[in-house]
């Protein structure tokens, strides 16, 4: 018995002796080791051809040139378009990422299009004669804009919403010696980057925020007011009101209001941004030609604002923020509807804007799955027509939003692109800008064939400069009084160089500080709050969950809130929150 | 010492061995056959004298490495002979137009940035230098994977060489032309 | 490493960051971790746990308001060119700094994740992958082909876009044009907006990055440790140069977030 | 049950009490696998390290713990090569705690690592300039020689000593001692300095960063001076706590206090030595890389406090304490100062450890803090837990105490009832 056991533990030893002169053990550990370059759930890149394809961006209206980079045709890699006359070769960070886009983690899959589309049927059955069907569009200027303002036109009680009205005023940086911004974010989204740092060298930047923005921080000179008082700063440097009187609402100096006022004085010509109170200097402004259109596109709904529809009135509204721009609160959108049961649609890719409140929420295809131009941008002194032609094909079960409200309306439509195109190439104005080649020529020595080739190839169609006007431009957020009267202790100031949901993202807000996240709120790091904690953001009009974020750029008593649906549907004008643990 | 209780030891012994040099490197490998028994031999003779006839370099001077079906049916839009081959090649994949997934003996690891324009068209190798006797055979030899690293068997040896594929392999030769710097030359 | 090697015409690879013109929008961040296949925050990272091989920093001179002012500093592996901290300390060679580019790289599939290198760095430049990556499902066909992603456990870090250097090298190739230096630009240099970064060969007396570096207002990080790194920053503000040096305790306290 | 096991002479406690006293120490040491197992699966998530704190609560603990374990080698050495034969008496226990403290650390250092699969590179392309590299060698070999010194502490073993061929190996092996003591101490110096040139090298790390001496910067020479200074402070110190546990006399009190006058003497040496060294680095060294030395310790909680900590209080103190003959014959004294002497390097590990990566090098930095996760600790205290079982398994079945059957013929048979206590 013993023995036996001993004969086994020897045979044991012997053969740990043994396989050591074997390969065995060896290859093992290098195999092993080997498999760790390549273990379960480490992503093999596409190996193919690479080829260079080109678009327009169509995040925003900047609608920069877009060189991306394919593997086969799968885009890996987006970069601007060298020698761009208007882009110049710059991307913004979004821009960057844009191919990203389709992949938001929150993006929508499919909706009720069958369902949609007979409620909408149902509402325009039953609408009344005071009330009305409405599309709301978050990005105007686009040909679908057209289309929808068409349909709108061919119902009896449609109407057209857009929440920025003025499309044909353009701003001049160029011409501009001084830039004075009341709370817009000039050096960080709110124009063309290529066009804004080409300029940036000429002007004097004069940044009137109530934080310590990206632009603030990067302007020649930044007067901190209190939040919501840059109007009342406008006014006096307009000599509306007394230094003095601003000096106690703005909370800056007497002598710093006279010292700004002269400079203005001396630093002209002027450029004015985001105030309803000041002037720009004649040459800083001009009012673009309109990007043209087929003559029968004329006979459509005018661009209206939310205001002008009286209260409890609409019932059918129709949301376009498949291409998102400005944002209306809901709170302000939601007094129109009529009280017994409107229908309300809306086409998006994310959950998280008005499809929280719609009815029926469809999914769109989004940049770069879907074909469509970009409105020009504020910065263009001349009209442009470019498209975002796609570089990916769209997931199925997507809504066209342009067709679908047309049928709906019981307008037919063509291919509406092509049919813009021709109109354009017939007014023989401007120029072509073709990406390939780097070459511009005039419209029109072009074929309109050649012509709509080029534009979905890559291509930009410059118009000529605008004539040189005075304007008073209020986008952005040009403080209105306080709609409501709060003893909240915070004043809230919006960021809007919000991130959007692109994964990637997480390297400019998550794994670095450099931006403020989507849902999060800046304080001052006096606040009491732990940085990147939870807490309860809440303003009168309710409350929501928001992470913090510490920034000695901010002043106390102050809360940035960044500009996601959820938390803008709480921040009336002027509203004021508090931020307490959760 | 040398007494009958040291037999199981040896038996031990001699077992490891056996196990280790004989089983082992047979267990090590999965095999898996090519999608078509295609001899590089006749097409060599008949079709193209040279490699990259079919294993094109793009424009852009990127490799193109295994050929696509339309460079077969260029040829083979019909069936050229009666073999069995032939016949199943015409059925499965140019009738349906279905493209061969064909494996790659020489597949290198994905961290491994190899420029096949470096080697042909700079340093002027001839393409046997390392893949063999590959293109002169006959019929195509079943792809054997390593069943833990999941690498092709021939980066430890290519047939018709003295060596394999193995980062060892290129050192030594990038070496004798004094042209080893650094990790990043040939890794990505 | 390296034995007798023919004598090439070496290149050093460096950079020129103009500080006055960053103004911190992130692109470059972002087109370096498209360019390098970094994957997107793993739902537990932060940004001490975080993948930013360029990583752009908010900087203040630690005054209050009137007086504060901020500027962008974006930090990637400085390249240093003298007893580079990382490489000696490596156990097994999988970093090392290449004669013919002198930009240091570094070996993820070599890596056994000591971390000894991240220690070493005093500009933080070296970045763990404390999870497996992983893209949203799909987005795995955007990789690029020209960098391998890496695995979990090991350190990673800036090589001034290897890939795009190899891909440029195969153009020479193919087109028999001599192939040191290669000519070819990073993902971040490509993509600033403001044209604030500039790439090079700072042994081309010739080139914009040799001029640049050789400007009165231009400066490294952490000079006096004697790194000699080939990365340079660029300002004509006197505060901004002084970020360059060691920390300010005092101020430094209540600089929590930028 | 396991009477024939234990050797003739000593008498331990029934092996019910045996089994209640290993009970606790085998859940902890299988809590802790779990939580090793955890980082090992999901990967180093788990730990509460990050980018900029790479190291944490391991590394800093497997130096302490390999400091400690130093008291084998060089007990080996004063006992073998400069024949100190009253260690004699000491030298057995001297090897498993050796053993103990190398094979947990490098356990430890498996699961510290990303890619344990990938250790063994080391070995197949070493970078001959890295001081890990240097590490890692000297620590398995040294590990290898520990265990080769322990084999013949297990073949004295009762029932081994049965089997005659075992016993002739036993006896071939013993003749090699003097070698394995030697190379055991050479291994031993070599890796316990390459252990401080790990951050003596740091050009990177201004705080860490020290001039060479040679070829190694001070740091190295003043581990080894340390871990000679602590080693035999620790074994007198587990010697005193075995008695204590088991309420035997296993050494003559001489014994303890000889271990207490080297240390005393390496240590007064060291903290001489550490003193110049940290003059230097205040003066010259760290204000060169454009460092001020006071700003390190203008972050709180890492005051100039813990300089004084190190230096005096766990330096010169039990320094003191341990050389002067009066105190040292009281055991209260002798423990206290041996204590003190291993805390010393404890902090001195800690400082460099833990305050390195927590000061800020650039301007924008912050000063971090760190707190290890529950993985963290419960991966280290399996290795605690591994020590003691290894230890009392030793110690039950073999002997680690030659003189404990001298000493136990000594004591009056009254106390001997009673004395067959736990254990």
């Amino acid at each position: 018995m013993n023995a036996t056991r001993r004969q086994v533990l020897m045979f044991a030893g012997g053969s740990a002796v043994g396989v050591m002169f074997t390969p065995a053990p060896w290859r093992l550990i290098t195999d092993t080791a080997l498999w760790s370059e390549n273990w379960p759930g480490i992503p093999a890149p596409p190996r193919g051809e690479i080829h260079t394809r080109f678009t327009n961006c169509s995040i925003c209206t900047a609608g920069c040139a877009v060189r991306a980079r394919c593997v086969g045709d799968q885009p890996v890699e987006l970069a601007g378009v060298a020698g761009h006359p208007i882009s110049r070769g710059a991307l913004c960070p979004f821009g960057i990422v844009g191919h990203h886009l389709p992949y938001i983690p929150a993006r929508l899959k499919e909706g009720p299009v069958g369902q949609a589309a007979a409620a909408i049927a149902g509402g325009l059955a039953k609408c009344g004669p005071a009330e009305f069907v409405v599309t709301l569009d978050l990005q105007p200027g686009r040909t679908a804009s057209w289309t929808y303002r068409r349909a709108m036109g061919a119902l009896k009680n449609g109407r057209y919403i857009a929440p920025s009205v003025d499309a044909q005023v353009a701003v001049d940086l160029s011409k501009a010696r001084t830039v004075l911004s009341f709370g817009v974010p000039v050096l960080d989204g709110w124009g063309t980057p290529g066009i804004v740092n080409a300029a940036r060298a000429g002007f004097r930047l004069i940044q009137i925020d109530a934080v310590e923005s990206r632009t603030a921080s990067m302007a020649d000179r930044w007067f901190r007011v209190r939040p919501n008082s840059e109007e009342v700063l406008a006014a006096a440097l307009a000599g509306r009101i007394s230094p003095a009187q601003a000096a106690d609402a703005t909370g800056l100096a007497v002598a710093e209001i006279a010292a700004l006022a002269q400079e203005l004085e001396q630093g002209g010509p002027v450029l004015v941004l985001g105030s309803s109170q000041l002037e720009s200097t004649v040459g800083t402004v001009v009012a673009r030609h309109e990007t043209p259109v087929p003559g029968e596109w004329k006979k459509s709904a005018p661009v209206t604002d939310l205001a002008s529809l009286p209260d409890r009135s609409v019932r059918v509204l129709l949301i376009d923020e498949s291409m998102p721009g400005g944002y209306l609160q809901w709170s302000a959108i939601a007094r129109k509807l009529v009280a017994d049961n409107p229908v309300v649609v809306t086409f998006a890719a994310s959950p998280e804007g008005y499809a929280r409140h719609a009815n029926y929420a469809l999914p769109v295809a989004v940049y770069p799955e879907v074909s469509g131009d970009v409105p020009p941008a504020i910065d263009s002194v001349a009209s442009t027509f470019r498209i975002a032609s796609p570089l990916v094909s769209p997931p199925s079960g997507m809504v066209n939003p342009e067709s679908f409200i047309a049928t709906a309306a019981g307008l037919s439509t063509g291919d509406t692109l092509r049919e813009r195109a021709d109109a354009i190439h017939k007014s023989a104005r401007g120029a072509v800008f073709t990406y390939a080649d780097g070459q511009s020529q005039p419209l029109k020595d072009m074929k309109p064939d050649d012509f709509w080739k080029v534009l979905n190839a890559g291509g930009c169609w410059i118009d000529e400069p605008g004539a040189q006007t005075a304007a008073k431009l209020t986008f952005g957020t040009a403080a209105r009084p306080p709609e409501e009267e709060s003893d909240l202790p915070l004043a809230i100031v919006v960021a809007r160089e919000t991130a959007s949901g692109i994964p990637l993202l997480s390297k400019v807000y998550r794994e670095s500080n450099l931006r403020l996240a989507p849902g999060y709120v800046a304080l001052n790091p006096a606040c009491g709050l732990e940085d990147g904690s939870q807490a309860i953001f809440e303003t009168l009009l309710g409350k929501a969950t928001v992470g913090v974020t510490l920034d000695s750029g901010i002043p106390p008593g102050v809360a940035q809130v960044s500009a996601t649906p959820a938390l803008l549907d709480l921040c009336a004008a002027g509203a004021r929150a508090k931020v307490v643990r959760s | 010492m040398m007494s009958g209780r040291s037999i199981p030891f040896l038996a031990g012994v001699t077992a490891a061995l056996a196990a280790g040099w004989l089983a082992f490197p047979r267990a090590i490998y999965r095999s898996q056959p090519e999608p078509v028994n295609f001899s590089h031999k006749i097409h060599a003779d008949k079709a193209g004298a040279k490699c990259e006839d079919c294993h094109t370099f793009r424009d852009d001077g990127s490799f193109a490495g295994l050929p696509a079906l339309d460079k077969c049916t260029g040829c083979h839009s019909a069936p050229m002979g009666t073999t069995s081959a032939e016949k199943s090649f015409i059925d499965n994949y140019v009738t349906p137009n279905r493209q061969p997934q064909w494996v790659s003996y020489a597949r290198q690891p994905e961290n491994v940035s190899f420029s096949h324009a470096a080697h042909v068209k700079r340093a002027k190798m001839a393409c046997e230098t390392c893949h063999g006797n590959t293109g002169s055979s006959d019929t195509l030899r079943p792809f054997q994977i390593d069943r833990i690293s999941g690498y092709s068997r021939d980066i430890w040896k290519t047939p018709g060489t003295s060596h394999g594929m193995k980062m060892a392999d290129c050192v030594e030769c990038h070496r004798r032309q004094g042209l080893e710097h650094s990790c990043l030359d040939c890794h990505k | 490493m390296t034995s007798a090697n023919k004598p090439i015409r070496a290149a050093r690879y460096g950079m020129t960051i103009d500080l006055d013109r960053c103004n911190g929008c992130g692109a470059c961040m972002l087109a370096c971790a498209v360019e390098n296949n970094v994957p997107p925050a793993h739902e537990a990272a932060t940004d001490r746990k975080g993948l930013t091989w360029l990583r752009v920093y908010k900087v203040d001179n630690g005054e209050a308001y009137p007086g504060r002012r901020t500027a962008f500093v974006p930090v990637m592996c400085q390249h240093c060119g003298n007893e580079t901290p990382c490489v000696h300390v490596c156990p097994q060679q999988a970093v090392d700094i290449d004669p013919a580019t002198g930009v240091v790289g570094e070996m993820p599939q070599r890596c056994l994740g000591c971390r000894y290198c991240m220690a070493a760095c005093p500009y933080h430049a070296r970045y763990f992958n404390w999870w497996d990556p992983a893209w949203p499902l799909g987005m795995e066909k955007m990789l690029n082909p020209g960098v391998t992603p890496r695995m979990r456990g090991v350190v990673e870090k800036c090589n001034f876009c290897h890939g795009r250097w190899h891909a440029a090298k195969e153009a020479a190739a193919a087109a028999g044009k001599p192939d040191t230096p290669v000519e070819y630009t990073p993902a971040c240099v490509e993509a600033c907006p403001t044209g604030a970064i500039h790439f090079g060969d700072l042994n081309d007396p010739g080139s914009t990055v040799a001029k640049e570096a050789a400007e009165p207002g231009s400066f490294r990080l952490l000079e006096k440790l004697n790194t000699q790194p080939k990365v340079y920053y660029r300002s004509q503000k006197e505060w901004v140069r002084q970020v360059a040096s060691a920390p300010r305790p005092s101020a430094a306290k209540e600089k929590d977030r930028g | 049950m396991d009477k024939q096991l234990i050797a003739r002479g000593v008498s331990r406690c029934p092996a019910l009490k045996f089994l209640l006293w290993i009970a606790p120490w085998v859940a902890l040491f299988l809590f802790g696998l779990y939580a090793a197992a955890l980082c090992l699966i999901k990967g180093l998530n788990q730990t509460n390290m990050d980018n900029r704190f790479a190291f944490g609560l391991w590394i800093f603990l497997d130096l302490t713990v390999i400091a400690l374990g130093a008291g084998a080698f060089f007990t080996g050495f004063l006992l073998y090569i400069l024949k100190l034969d009253e260690l004699s008496s000491v030298i057995n226990s001297a090897v498993v705690i050796g053993l103990v403290c190398y094979s947990g650390a490098i356990a430890v250092l498996m699961v510290d690592v990303g890619q344990p699969l990938r250790a063994w590179f080391t070995f197949w392309y070493p970078n001959v300039h890295s001081m890990l590299t240097e590490v890692t060698f000297c620590l398995s070999c040294y590990l290898t020689v520990l265990a080769i010194e322990y084999v013949p502490i297990v073949l004295r073993n009762r029932k081994l000593r049965q089997i005659p061929s075992l016993l002739v190996f036993e006896f071939e092996l013993h003749k090699l001692i003097y070698v394995l003591a030697g190379v055991g101490t050479f291994l031993s110096f070599f890796h316990q300095g390459s252990l401080g040139g790990l951050y003596g090298v740091l050009r990177g790390r201004p705080f860490a960063f020290r001039e060479g001496l040679g070829l190694w910067p001070s740091t190295f020479f003043l581990f080894i001076l340390s871990a000679a200074a602590v080693g035999p402070s620790f074994i007198l110190l587990t010697t005193w706590m075995v008695q204590i546990i088991t309420r035997k006399r296993l050494v003559r009190p001489e014994v303890l206090q000889l271990l207490g006058r080297i240390s005393g003497t390496l240590l007064s040496v060291y903290v001489l030595a550490k003193s110049v060294d940290t003059l230097v680095w205040i003066n010259r060294t760290s204000p060169e890389t454009g460092f001020q030395a006071w700003q390190y310790y203008s972050w709180k909680p890492f005051g100039s406090w813990i300089l004084v900590a190190e230096i005096v209080v766990c330096g010169l103190v039990p320094a003191l304490m341990l050389l002067m003959p009066k105190l040292r014959c009281r055991t209260g004294w002798l423990v206290t100062g041996a204590f003190l002497a291993c805390m010393g390097v404890a902090l001195n590990r800690f400082v460099l450890t833990v305050q390195t990566l927590a000061l800020p090098t650039l301007s924008f930095d912050r000063f971090l803090d760190y707190t290890p996760s529950w993985q963290e600790t419960a991966t280290f205290l399996a290795v605690v837990a591994y020590g003691v079982l290894v230890y009392s398994f030793s110690f039950r079945y073999f002997q680690l105490f030659p003189q404990e059957r001298e000493l136990k013929l000594e004591t009056p048979e009254v106390e001997e009832s009673e004395l067959v206590g736990r254990y």
